[in-house]
């Protein structure tokens, strides 16, 4: 399950919805917005996709993540659009048998999704705003 | 032959618009693509090196040929998660 | 924040009570209880502890995640007494500016955990139970 | 002296109490009040070597000196999370 939405991430449905009675370790990864970035205090963030190679890319990361690491499901939601400090802008839950597997495996979507996917925010403070830019090189 | 091509993020800013309709002839490549479209916004040729590529939704590279109707875009580094 | 509880673990809740708008990374494991273990249908765990020693141990492991890792916080639950399939038996949550740190963390307290606190689970089958016994050496 | 000594999980089974009390002589070790539990319940021998063993709530080792009024406990290899 690989989703984009512009409501508020109801991460615990995620992990509902993914994990089962068979799994024994379930990993939730939350990005957050961070209310301040470089000393400059953050009022909101913007995230902008290109959504129908978003929604393939993140598909495709779920697909390695599944196929490289020992777990049985993997779920991704990415938020677009405005979101505010302390919300959430990412979820990722992993499940496995073991833990080891979970916790590499969502690991590895955040790493990938963070320089794979092709999603952006603009950071609004008091006065003005940036895109942020990643780093490309890991591609 | 007809291409839609798409900038994202800064991008977007720096051409003042998200898309472009372009008629291109026949085995033109996305970098042949890209040379005219930084020819007519110059504050694009800058960013070059840093953009990456993108045919029909998917990851491309300069060299990729492109063809009648073909979706096109230019993607500053991402930033999501 | 460590804890031992009878009821149900609220691991939305204690990302919430952890989580504050200046961290970027929120990490959650949930160890959960498996349906099945070396084979046979498990019908439900015991969780038993040794419940000072182990309120001091989680505590210990707490500070050694805070003092070893960039993290912001981390808090803990574990359940004791019977729990089913599916059920969480532990929630852990780290927070940090940087998913590294939040990552690392919370890996490191689930494995001291395992190794360090002194709670153990008897695992009831159809017919039968055994004590499981984890591994010390690490100790 | 007085000694309050628990026996926990697989322990508790073998030995059919969580805890007992104990009068011990002065300067005994963790190590001595095993080896005397250990000939009052016979089947905690073999579990000697995986045995941790705690004073007051604190990891000990069998050399660590008990004192009056101390709760010394055998715990078998921990299984949580």
């Amino acid at each position: 399950m690989v989703q984009l939405v512009r409501e508020r991430i109801d991460a615990k449905g995620l992990r509902e919805r993914i994990a089962r009675p068979e799994d024994g370790a379930v990993v939730l990864f939350e990005g957050t917005v961070r209310n301040h970035s470089g000393g400059r205090t953050v009022k909101h963030l913007e995230y902008h996709a290109y959504e129908s190679m978003a929604l393939q890319q993140l598909e495709e990361v779920r697909e390695e993540a599944l196929r490289t690491h020992a777990i049985r499901d993997i779920g991704i939601i990415h938020r677009l659009g405005t979101v505010h400090p302390g919300e959430c802008s990412m979820a990722i839950v992993a499940v496995a048998s073991h833990r080891a597997a979970a916790f590499e495996a969502c690991r590895f979507a955040v790493d990938r999704i963070k320089s794979a996917v092709p999603i952006w925010k603009k950071e609004f403070y008091e006065n003005g705003a940036v895109w942020v830019e990643g780093d490309t090189m890991g591609l | 032959m007809a291409l839609r091509v798409l900038f994202f993020a800064s991008l977007a800013d720096i051409t003042g618009t998200s898309e472009v309709e372009l008629e291109a002839s026949p085995n033109v490549t996305i970098g042949a693509v890209f040379a005219t479209l930084a020819a007519r916004f110059p504050l694009l040729e800058p960013h070059r090196k840093s953009i990456l590529f993108a045919r029909n939704s998917r990851y491309a590279t300069p060299d990729t040929p492109v063809q009648d109707g073909d979706e096109i875009a230019f993607l500053p580094p991402v930033s999501g998660g």
